[in-house]
């Protein structure tokens, strides 16, 4: 169980209320982002729900949320829209925060024909190169040597442009997240590892997957900074992230944050977590919200507007109603197009497979429209 | 005999073999209290205790790596790899060390780790949590690679896996894990690695299949059936080494063959059967042996259906044979 | 025209293309100052420097997985693996992110990275110095294979891959990086991906290979010719996608086929090449088409040469169609 | 270029001159120990030696070497029989400490019949499952988990045996290390990591392999102990070991040794180092040379014998010459045992196969004798 950590290693700008802590230097965030911060926050945990219900009714297939972990995503929104981002599968807001659509992810969970990707992949496995964010990839890991090879084409390329890569915990004892934080430590690239510790990777508990004292203090081993910070207040994952920014377009190399934070429910819509931990745990957490955190901290300021935060969340509820209305009408991508995309051109024998594919009777996929 | 399917078989395997013998020990991400994934390994931490019941960290190449250790060592260690096409990460491991241990230490350290992982599609899994990567581990020598289709065998194979000496590829059909219900002896007993099982008898056509394809091809032999034509389908169950001499005595019978697999087309284990058949038997043959096979994509989310051979596309291949 | 060996033509196409092309970044395992342990990319740190000729950690992981995301980015890597044996590690990064990430994105991020590396045994380097590991990539839609055999294939065939937009595995014959020298034109030129030769014209069998085993191949057919029989000898040059045009008109007219290749017989590339031919020509067939390949163990050290298949055992193999 | 390092967190018993450095606690090694880890170490600089000659004559194909940084083989010596150890191809004195004779030695790097392999390696890699030695392999790291496995084993058996891993610094950068290491952190495995940082990965300098400050720091990752060492100076190699063991064996896990030292020349027989690296770097070290502090410590101690070192090395060249001479007259192993040990039994496509190359003509290869 991941208890709540001492101070002194933890960087926090907010105590559980959402006020300054007493002392702390405050990041100085544009009033406008953070408002828009707010909103994407809040379209999060909005989608998140709708998406998890539908799921129980048997309408989508498979979904993934992150609820009382969505501060850690807008590490994003420290970024220039230049810089290139490898979201995983659990932080939704770096997407919404770059502008794609509710439509688009939609459609993407629904793998219609108007999906970025096709209909090629799971649901949350999104993909927006118009918006520098890689697509998403099951086998969790592989994305961090590929983050470091971006950031260091930057570095070559003579572009100031950063990259960073989003993981969580578990993934930290995979094979390429040492590959790649020890390329980056040697290569000096401009790259950001943002380690979302949620405390469990599926069933396993962070102490099953590593004994090291900190999921940050692994950094050392590769010579680069390692911080810690507590991933539910939105400010402290900003400043520590524009810290790290600075760094890495300074030439001075990548850094690895870890964002501690908590898994409320389950896994994904596949899981039951009362199968392997105590129920009692994720109350802890529910009382350090990041969403309320953020709330207060806007009221604390005087930047919160009830009457916005309703406006703006019957626009979100209605423009997911809008979009689930219109999926029922989206078709499924055209058969032929599974061939497409293998090679730039088609070879031969993917020729002949679709040729043979398309004098077959056609399958109705108990998963189409 | 009671009733089981497919995970409750390979479930019960573990107990029995664990039961049996305290060298055997489970390992794998979320095999411990969750009971894995797919639950093929539930209970089995509260029977046997938490060290032989592993929770590992997320890392393939670790649980194939510290096996082999553990084998060396005298454990008997069947590792669980989550799905199939996460084994890649530990494909060294596999390919480089656990196939040759036997060989490149001149006989000296013999590796009897048997590796469980579910395959195929059909699942709403898309590129990742659908693959069949079998035909990698065939090509490798040194390694078995083991693919039952339904509870009986999925049990007795296990078994005779866990009590030989050599490395296992293991693979489960995870579409029909649960569908695939038969009755299962209690208790020990095992399947002979290496012989194939004719599932329907008949005398125009055989068909070759093994895993989630098995049921499509014996669904394909009744539409055969019905269409008045006489199909002999055979579940390979074994895949190295592959049960020449069934395939041979039914091709040579038949003088026609398809075979059908998940894996796409393109130098899958197809491709072998074809070729050590044609090379035995080509006297006999009416037609040419064709392929009823994934697509060579990446396996596809919303169109997977129209990915996967289904009954259809085997009679059609079936005909096609008959009419050449 | 300079003459040159195979190394001479690689490094040669590496440096052709890095001066017409300033997004082509070298990446591996002591590449740099060193010049790679074949020599293959010496002089090149000193031309273009350390940020395109770079020396990397020991992990091929690390190598694949970076160099795909500087391709995203738009840099046109060539990273190497120093032997075939060791992409293993970087198996993952190659089967489930390069290979599939144009399809996965859905078509967003095409991901043009050459991988180059040397394959193959006959330099006294046992199991771990000499594997043959194509069949695994041919099998993984989304990457080609290619596989020159000459100085002059291998500077056109580089060039040809560096120049287009799909992920290749390019596969050096280490054993004759040396021994083949060849006429090889300066600057630019290019030899199509997907076209194979026909190095040895005949009629009365086929014989099909590639890499190290094409002058095998040769010399069986020099061999067969001095014994009375016509061989056609085709060097297929590209696995995937490879050139079943050519590979039919050639069998259609000679009727018999072998099928030469060094890495193990069973689920090598070598079946699916008699299934593809059976498929589309059984009719044409004399014989059945056989294969002489390297056998179903980890590639051994002191008998390699017994491992491997040879000219006599090819043009064995020949007579053995020709006598069916 | 590995600079000779501040004392302060590289342990050390010996003075470059091999005397005890003052107020150091210097291990109590029995004496007859100690002269057999000194006779051992010159056994390997002579076979060293010996081998890089005949492949220079073109007798042998391919030989490693590892002159200078003998002292790190000697970790093995701290263990007791029953521990497992993994060797990577540049420790052969592990391979005499535990019983390993000259004449199998020989007959692996000719793999004629007599090779405990069969001849299926290539030199240098040996595999002697009598001594707990286990099967050396290529591909690098790979052995790291896999001990870390044994490791564990023997606890799960109840059995108090520890393992021992041997790897090169550049080893460290791999998947598997990371692996293992994580693994070993988790499971509390009684594993020991023993890194000899020589300094090179074939071309590659520590700089490129990693930005670490030490190779010991990336034990902290893993939550385990990281001891640097002077990988050249034996007493203290035996003294950082034996702790490590006594600290595995009281079940409180593993520990990381890194052991510095420099690899004085080629990487292999195949390598030319003066195309990547000043040739006066090896110059430093070469005073710094294991053997010889030994052999002054020993002098110191009261213990060193110049004649009986005389006689060891005339009976070790006697024993290299007469099984060199045995070589000649040792066939290689007979063509059907190719097909030995794939598997247990024979399969039938390998039956086939063996009737097949039995039935063609012999290929006389040219390196049988
Ligand atoms: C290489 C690989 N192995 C196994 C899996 C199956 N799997 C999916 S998510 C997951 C746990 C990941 O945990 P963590 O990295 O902590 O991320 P979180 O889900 O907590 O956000 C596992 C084991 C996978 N996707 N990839
Ligand atoms: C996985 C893998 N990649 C590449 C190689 C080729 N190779 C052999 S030794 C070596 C360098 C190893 O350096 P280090 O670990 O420092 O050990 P040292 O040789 O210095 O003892 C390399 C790259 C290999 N054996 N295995
Ligand atoms: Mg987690
Ligand atoms: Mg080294």
């Amino acid at each position: 169980m991941v208890a709540v950590q001492a101070q002194d290693d933890l960087r926090r700008v907010l105590d559980d209320e959402g006020k300054p802590l007493p002392g702390v230097q405050v990041p100085a965030i544009p009033e406008d982002t953070l408002l828009k911060i707010f909103d994407t926050m809040a379209l999060v945990r909005i989608m998140d729900d709708r998406m998890m219900r539908l799921q129980r009714q048997g309408r989508l297939g498979f979904y993934m949320k992150s609820i009382g972990e969505e501060a850690s995503h807008f590490a994003v929104a420290a970024l220039r829209a230049s810089d290139w981002v490898y979201p995983s599968y659990r932080e939704q807001g770096a997407w919404f925060w770059r502008g794609y659509t509710i439509e688009q992810f939609v459609n993407q969970l629904f793998g219609n024909e108007k999906d970025p990707v096709k209909g090629r992949q799971m649901p949350v496995h999104h993909s927006a190169n118009w918006l520098n964010l890689v697509s998403i990839s099951s086998p969790v890991g592989t994305q961090i040597p590929q983050a470091v090879g971006t950031a260091y084409a930057a570095k070559i390329a003579g572009k100031d442009d950063v990259a960073m890569v989003y993981f969580g915990e578990g993934t930290s004892s995979t094979g390429e997240f040492h590959v790649g934080m020890n390329f980056a430590g040697v290569w000096k690239a401009p790259c950001i590892f943002l380690c979302r510790n949620n405390g469990w990777a599926i069933s396993v508990p962070t102490e099953k997957q590593t004994a090291a004292k900190t999921f940050a203090s692994k950094a050392i081993g590769y010579g680069m900074p390692g911080i810690r910070v507590d991933g539910n207040d939105l400010l402290a994952v900003w400043q520590v992230t524009s810290e790290a920014i600075a760094r890495a377009r300074a030439g001075q190399g990548p850094t690895m944050i870890e964002a501690l934070t908590y898994r409320i429910q389950g896994h994904s819509s596949s899981d039951d977590p009362s199968v392997y931990r105590d129920p009692k745990e994720p109350e802890i957490w529910e009382k350090r919200d990041p969403l309320n955190r953020l709330r207060n901290y806007l009221r604390h300021c005087g930047l919160y507007n009830e009457a916005a935060e309703k406006a703006h969340s019957e626009q979100v509820n209605q423009a997911i109603t809008d979009a689930l209305a219109a999926v029922d009408h989206i078709p499924a991508p055209v058969v032929e197009s599974m061939f497409d995309d293998v090679y730039e051109e088609l070879p031969w024998n993917l020729r002949e497979q679709r040729q043979y594919l398309m004098a077959q009777p056609r399958t109705k996929s108990p998963h189409q429209h | 005999m009671p009733t089981m399917n497919i995970i409750e078989a390979v479930r019960d395997a573990l107990r029995t073999q664990m039961r049996a013998d305290s060298r055997v020990v489970v390992l794998g991400e979320d095999v411990g209290k969750f009971g894995g994934v797919f639950r093929a390994t539930s209970g089995l931490v509260e029977e046997f205790g938490a060290e032989r019941v592993i929770d590992t960290p997320l890392a393939e190449a670790g649980i194939i790596g510290t096996a082999i250790g553990m084998a060396l060592y005298g454990l008997r260690p069947v590792p669980e790899i989550q799905f199939g096409d996460f084994i890649f990460p530990a494909v060294d491991q596999i390919v480089n060390e656990l196939a040759k241990f036997r060989y490149r230490s001149g006989g000296q350290y013999p590796c009897p780790v048997v590796i469980r992982t579910p395959v195929g599609g059909g699942i709403r899994g898309g590129h990742y949590h659908s693959q069949s990567p079998e035909v990698l581990f065939i090509h490798t020598p040194g390694i078995k690679v083991v693919a039952p289709s339904n509870p009986y065998d999925a049990k007795g194979l296990l078994l005779a896996c866990m009590r030989q000496n050599d490395p296992v590829l293991f693979m489960e059909p995870k579409r029909i894990y649960r569908a695939s219900k038969g009755e299962v002896p209690e208790g020990e007993y095992t399947v002979e690695i290496g012989k194939a099982a004719v599932v329907r008898e008949g005398t125009q056509c055989t068909v070759l299949a093994w895993s989630g394809m098995t049921s499509i091809a014996e669904e394909a032999g009744k539409k055969a059936e019905a269409a008045g034509i006489s199909v002999e389908v055979i579940d390979l169950r074994t895949l190295m080494p592959f049960d020449i001499d069934t395939i041979l005595d039914s091709v040579k019978k038949t003088g026609r063959c398809v075979v059908v697999h998940e894996a796409p087309k393109t130098a899958g284990f197809g491709g072998e059967l074809v070729a050590s058949i044609q090379e035995r038997a080509l006297e006999y043959l009416e037609a040419p042996i064709l392929r009823v096979a994934g697509f060579d994509t990446p396996f596809p989310y919303t169109l997977e259906h129209e990915y996967l051979p289904n009954a259809d596309r085997v009679l059609g291949a079936i005909r096609q044979t008959l009419e050449w």
